[in-house]
Protein backbone atom coordinates (compact mmCIF):
# COMPACT_ATOMS: atom_id res chain seq x y z
CA UNK A 1 0.00 0.00 0.00
CA UNK A 2 1.39 3.44 -0.58
CA UNK A 3 0.72 6.30 0.56
CA UNK A 4 -1.79 8.69 -1.65
CA UNK A 5 -0.41 11.84 -2.16
CA UNK A 6 -0.64 14.45 -5.09
CA UNK A 7 1.19 17.71 -6.41
CA UNK A 8 0.62 20.34 -8.68
CA UNK A 9 3.23 22.94 -10.32
CA UNK A 10 3.05 25.33 -12.08
CA UNK A 11 6.61 25.75 -13.56
CA UNK A 12 8.33 27.71 -15.89
CA UNK A 13 8.87 27.04 -19.54
CA UNK A 14 13.17 26.18 -19.51
CA UNK A 15 15.01 22.80 -19.49
CA UNK A 16 15.25 23.40 -15.36
CA UNK A 17 11.55 22.54 -15.52
CA UNK A 18 11.95 19.14 -17.11
CA UNK A 19 14.24 17.81 -15.19
CA UNK A 20 12.49 18.57 -11.95
CA UNK A 21 9.59 16.61 -13.44
CA UNK A 22 11.15 13.83 -13.85
CA UNK A 23 13.27 13.76 -10.35
CA UNK A 24 10.21 14.00 -8.69
CA UNK A 25 7.87 11.55 -10.56
CA UNK A 26 10.85 9.15 -10.17
CA UNK A 27 10.72 9.80 -6.30
CA UNK A 28 6.79 9.33 -6.18
CA UNK A 29 7.59 6.17 -8.36
CA UNK A 30 10.49 4.66 -6.00
CA UNK A 31 8.56 5.76 -2.34
CA UNK A 32 5.18 3.80 -4.28
CA UNK A 33 7.38 0.92 -4.45
CA UNK A 34 7.57 0.83 -8.20
CA UNK A 35 10.83 -1.25 -10.03
CA UNK A 36 13.96 -0.01 -10.95
CA UNK A 37 12.80 0.29 -14.81
CA UNK A 38 9.58 0.98 -14.35
CA UNK A 39 10.66 4.20 -13.03
CA UNK A 40 13.13 4.65 -15.58
CA UNK A 41 10.20 4.20 -17.84
CA UNK A 42 7.94 6.44 -15.94
CA UNK A 43 10.55 9.03 -15.78
CA UNK A 44 11.63 9.24 -19.54
CA UNK A 45 7.69 9.26 -20.83
CA UNK A 46 7.75 12.52 -18.45
CA UNK A 47 10.85 13.91 -19.98
CA UNK A 48 9.54 13.69 -23.05
CA UNK A 49 6.36 15.29 -22.42
CA UNK A 50 7.49 18.21 -20.65
CA UNK A 51 10.36 18.75 -23.28
CA UNK A 52 7.16 19.14 -25.75
CA UNK A 53 5.07 21.25 -23.50
CA UNK A 54 8.35 23.66 -23.31
CA UNK A 55 9.55 23.60 -26.52
CA UNK A 56 6.58 22.77 -29.20
CA UNK A 57 4.14 24.02 -27.14
CA UNK A 58 5.11 27.25 -25.03
CA UNK A 59 8.63 27.61 -27.06
CA UNK A 60 10.49 28.89 -24.08
CA UNK A 61 8.27 31.79 -23.42
CA UNK A 62 9.18 33.37 -20.07
CA UNK A 63 4.94 34.57 -20.15
CA UNK A 64 3.85 30.95 -20.59
CA UNK A 65 3.46 28.27 -18.09
CA UNK A 66 3.85 24.33 -17.67
CA UNK A 67 1.44 23.10 -15.34
CA UNK A 68 2.47 19.87 -13.78
CA UNK A 69 0.61 17.09 -11.34
CA UNK A 70 1.26 13.97 -9.94
CA UNK A 71 -0.87 11.79 -8.36
CA UNK A 72 -0.24 9.19 -6.13
CA UNK A 73 -3.16 6.09 -5.74
CA UNK A 74 -3.22 3.82 -2.73
CA UNK A 75 -1.89 0.72 -4.87
CA UNK A 76 0.68 2.73 -5.89
CA UNK A 77 -0.69 3.34 -9.32
CA UNK A 78 0.55 7.24 -10.88
CA UNK A 79 -1.25 9.65 -12.76
CA UNK A 80 0.71 12.53 -14.32
CA UNK A 81 -0.38 15.30 -16.12
CA UNK A 82 0.99 17.64 -18.30
CA UNK A 83 -0.54 21.11 -19.52
CA UNK A 84 1.25 23.95 -21.91
CA UNK A 85 -0.32 26.96 -23.06
CA UNK A 86 0.78 26.55 -26.64
CA UNK A 87 -1.18 26.41 -29.86
CA UNK A 88 -2.14 23.29 -29.80
CA UNK A 89 -1.50 20.55 -32.23
CA UNK A 90 -3.30 17.59 -34.23
CA UNK A 91 -2.13 14.35 -32.83
CA UNK A 92 -3.21 12.38 -35.51
CA UNK A 93 -1.25 14.43 -38.03
CA UNK A 94 2.00 13.05 -36.60
CA UNK A 95 3.70 10.88 -38.65
CA UNK A 96 4.60 7.69 -37.79
CA UNK A 97 8.63 7.62 -36.62
CA UNK A 98 9.09 4.12 -37.76
CA UNK A 99 7.90 4.03 -41.11
CA UNK A 100 10.98 3.53 -43.67
CA UNK A 101 10.25 6.81 -44.96
CA UNK A 102 10.83 8.51 -41.24
CA UNK A 103 13.27 6.27 -40.13
CA UNK A 104 16.45 8.35 -40.90
CA UNK A 105 14.27 11.84 -39.54
CA UNK A 106 16.36 13.40 -36.50
CA UNK A 107 13.30 14.34 -34.71
CA UNK A 108 9.36 13.35 -34.24
CA UNK A 109 9.91 9.78 -31.72
CA UNK A 110 8.47 11.54 -28.72
CA UNK A 111 4.42 10.77 -28.85
CA UNK A 112 5.46 7.34 -29.98
CA UNK A 113 8.50 6.68 -26.80
CA UNK A 114 5.10 8.08 -24.53
CA UNK A 115 3.01 5.85 -25.60
CA UNK A 116 5.32 2.60 -25.07
CA UNK A 117 6.61 3.36 -21.56
CA UNK A 118 3.43 4.26 -19.91
CA UNK A 119 0.24 2.04 -19.29
CA UNK A 120 -2.27 4.82 -20.33
CA UNK A 121 -1.55 7.84 -22.52
CA UNK A 122 -3.91 10.39 -23.70
CA UNK A 123 -3.17 14.30 -25.63
CA UNK A 124 -5.61 16.69 -26.37
CA UNK A 125 -6.41 20.17 -26.76
CA UNK A 126 -6.81 21.94 -23.62
CA UNK A 127 -8.96 24.59 -22.48
CA UNK A 128 -8.19 28.14 -22.93
CA UNK A 129 -5.29 26.73 -25.28
CA UNK A 130 -2.36 24.46 -25.36
CA UNK A 131 -2.69 20.97 -25.50
CA UNK A 132 -3.38 18.27 -22.13
CA UNK A 133 -1.10 15.44 -21.43
CA UNK A 134 -2.13 12.42 -19.53
CA UNK A 135 0.03 9.55 -18.36
CA UNK A 136 -0.95 6.32 -15.69
CA UNK A 137 1.91 4.07 -14.89
CA UNK A 138 -0.27 0.84 -12.92
CA UNK A 139 0.76 0.27 -9.02
CA UNK A 140 3.77 -2.20 -8.57
CA UNK A 141 1.24 -4.55 -7.40
CA UNK A 142 -0.85 -4.45 -10.26
CA UNK A 143 -1.17 -7.22 -13.30
CA UNK A 144 -0.30 -5.83 -16.30
CA UNK A 145 -2.33 -6.18 -19.18
CA UNK B 1 24.60 16.48 -16.68
CA UNK B 2 27.67 15.81 -19.15
CA UNK B 3 28.69 14.06 -21.90
CA UNK B 4 32.60 12.80 -22.09
CA UNK B 5 33.79 12.10 -25.72
CA UNK B 6 37.30 10.58 -26.33
CA UNK B 7 38.52 9.29 -29.72
CA UNK B 8 40.94 6.54 -30.23
CA UNK B 9 41.57 4.17 -33.28
CA UNK B 10 41.92 0.18 -33.62
CA UNK B 11 43.11 -1.26 -36.96
CA UNK B 12 41.94 1.78 -38.92
CA UNK B 13 38.62 2.20 -37.54
CA UNK B 14 38.03 5.22 -35.31
CA UNK B 15 36.26 4.18 -31.90
CA UNK B 16 34.26 7.14 -30.30
CA UNK B 17 33.60 6.34 -26.39
CA UNK B 18 30.90 8.49 -24.90
CA UNK B 19 30.00 8.67 -21.19
CA UNK B 20 27.07 10.19 -19.79
CA UNK B 21 23.84 11.27 -20.95
CA UNK B 22 22.89 11.98 -24.19
CA UNK B 23 19.76 14.60 -24.16
CA UNK B 24 18.13 17.58 -24.92
CA UNK B 25 19.41 21.67 -23.75
CA UNK B 26 22.86 19.96 -22.43
CA UNK B 27 26.23 20.53 -24.69
CA UNK B 28 26.02 16.77 -25.12
CA UNK B 29 24.41 16.81 -28.44
CA UNK B 30 26.69 19.62 -29.94
CA UNK B 31 29.58 17.69 -28.76
CA UNK B 32 28.58 14.52 -30.45
CA UNK B 33 28.09 16.38 -33.61
CA UNK B 34 31.24 18.46 -33.40
CA UNK B 35 33.79 15.27 -32.56
CA UNK B 36 31.67 13.02 -35.19
CA UNK B 37 32.40 15.84 -37.95
CA UNK B 38 35.83 16.26 -37.15
CA UNK B 39 36.47 12.61 -37.35
CA UNK B 40 34.52 12.87 -41.12
CA UNK B 41 36.52 15.51 -41.78
CA UNK B 42 40.12 13.93 -41.05
CA UNK B 43 38.67 11.07 -43.92
CA UNK B 44 37.28 8.36 -41.36
CA UNK B 45 35.37 6.00 -43.21
CA UNK B 46 35.07 3.21 -39.94
CA UNK B 47 33.03 4.89 -37.28
CA UNK B 48 32.21 3.15 -33.72
CA UNK B 49 30.30 4.74 -31.27
CA UNK B 50 31.12 3.16 -28.12
CA UNK B 51 27.95 3.61 -26.16
CA UNK B 52 28.99 1.79 -23.10
CA UNK B 53 28.77 4.64 -20.39
CA UNK B 54 25.77 6.02 -21.65
CA UNK B 55 23.26 5.72 -18.99
CA UNK B 56 20.44 7.86 -20.36
CA UNK B 57 19.18 9.01 -23.90
CA UNK B 58 16.47 10.92 -24.82
CA UNK B 59 13.90 11.38 -28.22
CA UNK B 60 16.63 14.03 -29.10
CA UNK B 61 19.70 11.86 -28.08
CA UNK B 62 18.17 9.57 -30.57
CA UNK B 63 18.06 11.76 -33.07
CA UNK B 64 21.71 12.86 -32.63
CA UNK B 65 22.83 8.99 -33.19
CA UNK B 66 20.41 9.13 -36.48
CA UNK B 67 22.24 12.72 -37.44
CA UNK B 68 25.56 11.34 -37.04
CA UNK B 69 24.86 8.16 -39.20
CA UNK B 70 23.59 9.86 -42.15
CA UNK B 71 26.04 12.82 -41.90
CA UNK B 72 28.69 10.15 -42.17
CA UNK B 73 26.44 7.90 -45.00
CA UNK B 74 26.28 11.17 -47.24
CA UNK B 75 30.59 10.93 -46.56
CA UNK B 76 30.57 7.71 -47.20
CA UNK B 77 31.78 6.46 -44.23
CA UNK B 78 29.78 3.98 -41.68
CA UNK B 79 28.41 4.28 -38.23
CA UNK B 80 28.05 1.80 -35.74
CA UNK B 81 27.18 0.96 -32.26
CA UNK B 82 28.77 -1.33 -29.69
CA UNK B 83 28.06 -1.72 -26.03
CA UNK B 84 24.81 -0.34 -26.12
CA UNK B 85 22.90 -0.67 -22.33
CA UNK B 86 19.59 -2.28 -22.04
CA UNK B 87 17.83 1.07 -21.52
CA UNK B 88 18.69 2.37 -24.59
CA UNK B 89 18.51 -1.16 -26.09
CA UNK B 90 14.66 -0.70 -25.00
CA UNK B 91 14.54 2.48 -27.01
CA UNK B 92 16.15 1.25 -30.04
CA UNK B 93 13.54 -0.88 -30.03
CA UNK B 94 10.27 0.85 -29.76
CA UNK B 95 12.06 3.51 -32.24
CA UNK B 96 13.16 0.47 -34.82
CA UNK B 97 16.31 2.22 -35.24
CA UNK B 98 17.65 -0.85 -34.73
CA UNK B 99 17.25 -1.67 -38.12
CA UNK B 100 19.19 1.27 -38.75
CA UNK B 101 22.37 0.54 -36.97
CA UNK B 102 24.64 -2.35 -36.60
CA UNK B 103 25.48 -2.87 -33.25
CA UNK B 104 27.57 -5.17 -30.77
CA UNK B 105 28.44 -6.21 -27.65
CA UNK B 106 32.30 -7.02 -28.31
CA UNK B 107 34.73 -4.04 -29.64
CA UNK B 108 36.81 -6.84 -31.16
CA UNK B 109 33.83 -8.47 -33.41
CA UNK B 110 32.66 -4.84 -34.04
CA UNK B 111 36.22 -3.82 -35.30
CA UNK B 112 36.30 -6.82 -37.35
CA UNK B 113 32.74 -6.34 -39.27
CA UNK B 114 33.96 -3.87 -41.17
CA UNK B 115 36.77 -5.61 -43.20
CA UNK C 1 32.45 10.40 -9.88
CA UNK C 2 29.21 12.42 -10.40
CA UNK C 3 27.64 14.00 -13.48
CA UNK C 4 27.55 17.66 -12.25
CA UNK C 5 24.34 18.93 -13.17
CA UNK C 6 22.16 21.93 -11.68
CA UNK C 7 18.41 23.95 -12.03
CA UNK C 8 16.85 26.77 -10.80
CA UNK C 9 13.44 26.92 -10.20
CA UNK C 10 10.83 29.98 -9.30
CA UNK C 11 7.91 27.81 -7.29
CA UNK C 12 4.47 29.13 -5.74
CA UNK C 13 4.09 29.57 -1.97
CA UNK C 14 2.41 26.44 -0.97
CA UNK C 15 3.00 22.86 0.32
CA UNK C 16 3.40 21.38 -2.89
CA UNK C 17 6.55 23.52 -3.55
CA UNK C 18 7.60 21.97 -0.17
CA UNK C 19 7.11 18.22 -1.59
CA UNK C 20 8.83 18.91 -5.09
CA UNK C 21 12.08 20.59 -3.13
CA UNK C 22 12.52 17.59 -0.78
CA UNK C 23 11.50 15.13 -4.11
CA UNK C 24 14.53 16.83 -6.36
CA UNK C 25 17.23 17.25 -3.62
CA UNK C 26 16.53 13.70 -2.85
CA UNK C 27 16.55 12.43 -6.42
CA UNK C 28 19.76 14.36 -7.18
CA UNK C 29 21.20 13.15 -4.02
CA UNK C 30 20.69 9.27 -5.01
CA UNK C 31 22.06 9.68 -8.29
CA UNK C 32 25.21 11.12 -7.27
CA UNK C 33 25.73 8.27 -4.31
CA UNK C 34 24.87 9.58 -1.52
CA UNK C 35 23.53 6.85 1.02
CA UNK C 36 20.37 6.74 2.34
CA UNK C 37 20.37 8.28 5.90
CA UNK C 38 21.86 11.34 4.39
CA UNK C 39 19.57 11.65 1.37
CA UNK C 40 17.17 11.85 4.39
CA UNK C 41 18.28 14.36 6.13
CA UNK C 42 19.24 16.50 3.55
CA UNK C 43 15.80 16.01 2.26
CA UNK C 44 14.52 17.18 5.61
CA UNK C 45 16.98 19.86 6.26
CA UNK C 46 15.14 21.32 2.41
CA UNK C 47 11.93 20.56 3.83
CA UNK C 48 12.52 22.67 7.28
CA UNK C 49 13.76 25.62 4.58
CA UNK C 50 11.28 25.28 2.24
CA UNK C 51 8.82 25.21 4.89
CA UNK C 52 9.94 28.81 6.62
CA UNK C 53 10.25 29.92 3.27
CA UNK C 54 6.49 29.20 2.20
CA UNK C 55 4.73 30.45 5.64
CA UNK C 56 7.08 32.96 7.52
CA UNK C 57 8.64 34.50 4.49
CA UNK C 58 5.60 34.20 1.97
CA UNK C 59 3.01 33.92 4.11
CA UNK C 60 1.60 31.56 1.70
CA UNK C 61 1.28 34.22 -0.85
CA UNK C 62 0.18 33.95 -4.38
CA UNK C 63 2.21 37.12 -5.36
CA UNK C 64 5.60 35.66 -3.89
CA UNK C 65 7.61 33.15 -5.45
CA UNK C 66 10.31 31.08 -3.55
CA UNK C 67 13.88 30.80 -5.77
CA UNK C 68 15.41 26.85 -5.28
CA UNK C 69 18.67 25.84 -6.94
CA UNK C 70 20.64 22.69 -6.71
CA UNK C 71 24.01 22.01 -7.91
CA UNK C 72 25.73 18.80 -7.89
CA UNK C 73 29.15 18.77 -8.66
CA UNK C 74 31.87 17.04 -9.47
CA UNK C 75 32.55 14.54 -6.22
CA UNK C 76 28.80 14.24 -5.88
CA UNK C 77 28.49 17.35 -3.34
CA UNK C 78 25.05 18.89 -3.19
CA UNK C 79 24.27 22.22 -3.07
CA UNK C 80 21.10 23.75 -2.47
CA UNK C 81 19.46 27.61 -2.16
CA UNK C 82 16.16 28.58 -1.30
CA UNK C 83 15.46 32.32 -1.24
CA UNK C 84 11.94 34.15 -0.03
CA UNK C 85 10.46 37.50 -0.59
CA UNK C 86 9.51 38.18 2.67
CA UNK C 87 10.06 40.78 5.66
CA UNK C 88 13.28 38.60 6.61
CA UNK C 89 14.39 38.46 10.05
CA UNK C 90 17.38 37.96 12.46
CA UNK C 91 18.78 34.69 12.78
CA UNK C 92 20.17 35.05 16.18
CA UNK C 93 16.81 36.81 17.68
CA UNK C 94 15.78 33.10 17.39
CA UNK C 95 15.52 31.44 20.77
CA UNK C 96 17.57 28.38 21.32
CA UNK C 97 14.54 25.22 21.37
CA UNK C 98 16.92 23.40 23.49
CA UNK C 99 16.68 25.48 26.79
CA UNK C 100 14.98 23.99 29.25
CA UNK C 101 12.16 27.10 28.93
CA UNK C 102 11.54 26.36 25.46
CA UNK C 103 11.74 22.65 25.63
CA UNK C 104 7.72 22.14 25.77
CA UNK C 105 6.77 24.68 22.93
CA UNK C 106 4.97 23.46 19.76
CA UNK C 107 7.34 25.30 17.02
CA UNK C 108 10.79 27.13 16.78
CA UNK C 109 12.55 23.56 15.78
CA UNK C 110 12.97 24.53 12.33
CA UNK C 111 16.40 26.09 11.73
CA UNK C 112 18.16 23.71 14.67
CA UNK C 113 17.46 21.01 12.72
CA UNK C 114 18.89 22.04 9.44
CA UNK C 115 21.79 22.96 11.21
CA UNK C 116 22.39 19.59 12.25
CA UNK C 117 21.36 17.32 9.11
CA UNK C 118 23.53 19.46 6.64
CA UNK C 119 27.41 19.90 6.83
CA UNK C 120 27.22 23.83 6.07
CA UNK C 121 24.66 26.05 6.46
CA UNK C 122 23.89 29.76 6.64
CA UNK C 123 20.84 31.90 6.63
CA UNK C 124 21.07 36.25 5.76
CA UNK C 125 19.22 38.68 4.55
CA UNK C 126 18.74 38.68 0.71
CA UNK C 127 18.81 41.57 -1.76
CA UNK C 128 16.15 43.23 -2.39
CA UNK C 129 14.07 41.32 0.60
CA UNK C 130 13.61 38.06 2.07
CA UNK C 131 16.05 35.55 3.32
CA UNK C 132 18.55 33.40 1.35
CA UNK C 133 19.07 30.23 2.98
CA UNK C 134 22.09 28.25 1.67
CA UNK C 135 23.45 24.35 2.73
CA UNK C 136 25.70 22.26 1.58
CA UNK C 137 26.19 18.59 2.05
CA UNK C 138 29.43 17.29 1.20
CA UNK C 139 29.97 14.40 -1.62
CA UNK C 140 29.71 10.41 -0.41
CA UNK C 141 33.23 9.76 -0.90
CA UNK C 142 34.49 13.37 1.17
CA UNK C 143 35.40 12.62 4.67
CA UNK C 144 33.40 13.72 6.89
CA UNK C 145 34.84 16.64 9.56
CA UNK D 1 0.82 11.89 2.49
CA UNK D 2 -1.65 10.49 5.47
CA UNK D 3 -1.52 9.25 8.75
CA UNK D 4 -3.62 6.45 9.57
CA UNK D 5 -4.60 6.73 13.56
CA UNK D 6 -6.04 3.64 15.49
CA UNK D 7 -6.95 3.09 18.76
CA UNK D 8 -6.66 0.14 21.18
CA UNK D 9 -6.51 -0.35 24.69
CA UNK D 10 -4.83 -2.70 27.04
CA UNK D 11 -4.51 -3.51 30.56
CA UNK D 12 -6.45 0.15 31.12
CA UNK D 13 -3.52 1.76 28.20
CA UNK D 14 -4.88 3.41 25.51
CA UNK D 15 -2.29 2.58 22.80
CA UNK D 16 -2.87 5.10 19.39
CA UNK D 17 -1.37 3.55 16.71
CA UNK D 18 -0.14 5.63 13.98
CA UNK D 19 0.96 4.28 10.39
CA UNK D 20 2.53 7.04 7.93
CA UNK D 21 3.73 10.85 8.19
CA UNK D 22 3.17 13.51 10.51
CA UNK D 23 3.95 16.59 8.35
CA UNK D 24 3.05 20.48 7.93
CA UNK D 25 0.25 21.21 5.19
CA UNK D 26 -1.67 17.75 5.23
CA UNK D 27 -4.48 16.10 7.55
CA UNK D 28 -1.93 14.44 9.65
CA UNK D 29 -1.27 16.59 12.44
CA UNK D 30 -5.48 17.39 12.61
CA UNK D 31 -5.92 13.89 12.89
CA UNK D 32 -3.96 12.77 15.98
CA UNK D 33 -4.53 16.28 17.86
CA UNK D 34 -8.21 15.28 17.77
CA UNK D 35 -7.98 11.60 18.18
CA UNK D 36 -5.50 12.66 21.70
CA UNK D 37 -8.50 15.46 22.57
CA UNK D 38 -10.99 12.56 22.22
CA UNK D 39 -9.07 9.83 24.20
CA UNK D 40 -8.85 12.68 26.88
CA UNK D 41 -12.26 13.40 27.15
CA UNK D 42 -13.48 10.32 27.64
CA UNK D 43 -11.05 10.21 30.71
CA UNK D 44 -8.15 8.37 29.82
CA UNK D 45 -4.91 9.39 31.63
CA UNK D 46 -2.18 6.24 30.28
CA UNK D 47 -1.51 7.10 26.44
CA UNK D 48 1.10 5.64 24.53
CA UNK D 49 1.93 6.83 20.96
CA UNK D 50 2.86 3.61 19.19
CA UNK D 51 5.24 5.42 16.33
CA UNK D 52 6.08 2.45 15.01
CA UNK D 53 4.76 2.76 11.10
CA UNK D 54 5.82 6.72 11.12
CA UNK D 55 8.23 6.80 8.88
CA UNK D 56 8.70 10.47 8.57
CA UNK D 57 8.08 13.79 10.98
CA UNK D 58 9.36 16.76 10.52
CA UNK D 59 9.38 19.94 12.95
CA UNK D 60 5.47 20.58 12.49
CA UNK D 61 5.05 16.83 13.82
CA UNK D 62 7.54 17.27 16.41
CA UNK D 63 5.75 20.10 17.79
CA UNK D 64 2.57 17.82 17.33
CA UNK D 65 4.04 15.39 19.50
CA UNK D 66 4.49 18.35 21.95
CA UNK D 67 1.34 19.19 22.06
CA UNK D 68 -0.15 15.99 22.60
CA UNK D 69 2.46 15.27 25.91
CA UNK D 70 0.93 19.24 27.54
CA UNK D 71 -2.76 18.88 26.59
CA UNK D 72 -2.53 15.57 28.57
CA UNK D 73 -0.28 17.02 31.12
CA UNK D 74 -2.93 19.89 31.78
CA UNK D 75 -5.31 17.13 32.41
CA UNK D 76 -3.58 15.16 34.47
CA UNK D 77 -2.65 12.23 31.97
CA UNK D 78 0.95 10.93 30.89
CA UNK D 79 1.78 10.16 26.89
CA UNK D 80 4.78 8.11 26.51
CA UNK D 81 6.46 6.67 23.31
CA UNK D 82 6.47 3.00 21.57
CA UNK D 83 8.93 1.80 18.66
CA UNK D 84 10.47 5.24 17.84
CA UNK D 85 11.65 4.46 14.25
CA UNK D 86 15.82 5.75 13.72
CA UNK D 87 15.14 8.46 12.00
CA UNK D 88 12.44 10.07 14.17
CA UNK D 89 14.65 9.18 16.86
CA UNK D 90 17.43 11.30 15.48
CA UNK D 91 15.06 14.13 15.64
CA UNK D 92 14.25 13.58 19.37
CA UNK D 93 18.43 13.26 20.07
CA UNK D 94 18.56 16.80 18.50
CA UNK D 95 16.16 18.47 19.46
CA UNK D 96 16.37 16.86 23.02
CA UNK D 97 12.72 16.09 22.83
CA UNK D 98 14.24 12.95 24.07
CA UNK D 99 14.29 14.29 27.57
CA UNK D 100 10.83 15.01 27.63
CA UNK D 101 9.51 11.57 26.24
CA UNK D 102 9.54 7.87 27.50
CA UNK D 103 10.53 5.68 25.02
CA UNK D 104 9.66 2.00 24.71
CA UNK D 105 11.10 -0.27 22.16
CA UNK D 106 8.62 -3.23 23.35
CA UNK D 107 4.65 -2.91 24.28
CA UNK D 108 4.31 -4.79 27.06
CA UNK D 109 7.24 -2.79 28.91
CA UNK D 110 5.57 0.39 28.07
CA UNK D 111 2.16 -0.64 29.03
CA UNK D 112 3.99 -1.88 32.34
CA UNK D 113 5.55 1.50 32.89
CA UNK D 114 2.65 2.93 34.17
CA UNK D 115 1.33 0.85 36.73
N1 LIG E 1 2.78 20.36 -26.65
C1 LIG E 1 2.84 20.52 -27.99
N2 LIG E 1 2.44 21.67 -28.58
C2 LIG E 1 2.52 21.84 -29.92
N3 LIG E 1 2.97 20.88 -30.75
C3 LIG E 1 3.38 19.71 -30.25
C4 LIG E 1 3.34 19.47 -28.85
N4 LIG E 1 3.81 18.21 -28.61
C5 LIG E 1 4.11 17.72 -29.83
N5 LIG E 1 3.86 18.61 -30.81
C6 LIG E 1 4.02 18.39 -32.29
O1 LIG E 1 4.10 17.02 -32.53
C7 LIG E 1 5.31 16.70 -33.20
C8 LIG E 1 5.83 15.35 -32.77
O2 LIG E 1 6.24 15.38 -31.43
P1 LIG E 1 7.18 14.27 -30.87
O3 LIG E 1 6.66 12.94 -31.30
O4 LIG E 1 7.32 14.47 -29.41
O5 LIG E 1 8.57 14.45 -31.61
P2 LIG E 1 9.56 15.72 -31.64
O6 LIG E 1 9.31 16.51 -30.42
O7 LIG E 1 10.91 15.11 -31.69
O8 LIG E 1 9.23 16.46 -32.92
C9 LIG E 1 6.24 17.85 -32.87
O9 LIG E 1 7.23 18.03 -33.86
C10 LIG E 1 5.29 19.02 -32.80
O10 LIG E 1 5.02 19.51 -34.09
N1 LIG F 1 12.22 32.67 5.78
C1 LIG F 1 11.83 33.28 6.93
N2 LIG F 1 11.26 34.50 6.89
C2 LIG F 1 10.86 35.12 8.02
N3 LIG F 1 11.01 34.58 9.24
C3 LIG F 1 11.57 33.37 9.36
C4 LIG F 1 12.02 32.65 8.21
N4 LIG F 1 12.56 31.48 8.62
C5 LIG F 1 12.45 31.47 9.96
N5 LIG F 1 11.86 32.60 10.42
C6 LIG F 1 11.62 32.97 11.83
O1 LIG F 1 12.43 32.17 12.65
C7 LIG F 1 11.62 31.45 13.58
C8 LIG F 1 12.23 30.10 13.86
O2 LIG F 1 12.14 29.29 12.72
P1 LIG F 1 12.30 27.73 12.85
O3 LIG F 1 13.48 27.44 13.71
O4 LIG F 1 12.30 27.15 11.48
O5 LIG F 1 11.02 27.24 13.67
P2 LIG F 1 9.45 27.38 13.32
O6 LIG F 1 9.35 27.51 11.85
O7 LIG F 1 8.88 26.12 13.86
O8 LIG F 1 8.99 28.60 14.09
C9 LIG F 1 10.25 31.41 12.97
O9 LIG F 1 9.24 31.29 13.93
C10 LIG F 1 10.19 32.74 12.25
O10 LIG F 1 9.84 33.76 13.14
Amino acid sequence: MADPRSLELKLESKVDSVDAAELIVQGLAREAGHPEDEIDHLGMAVRESMVNAVTHGNGYSAEKWVYFSARVEKDGGLRVGIRDEGEGFEPRGVPDPTAPENLLKTSGRGLLLMRALVDEFSVERAEPRGMQVTMFKKGPGAKRG
Amino acid sequence: MSLNVGVREVDGVTIVDLAGRITLGDASSGKLRETVREILGKGAKKVILNLGDVSYIDSSGLGELVSTYTTASNQGAKVKLLNVQKKVQDLLQITKLYTVFDTFDNEADAVLSFS
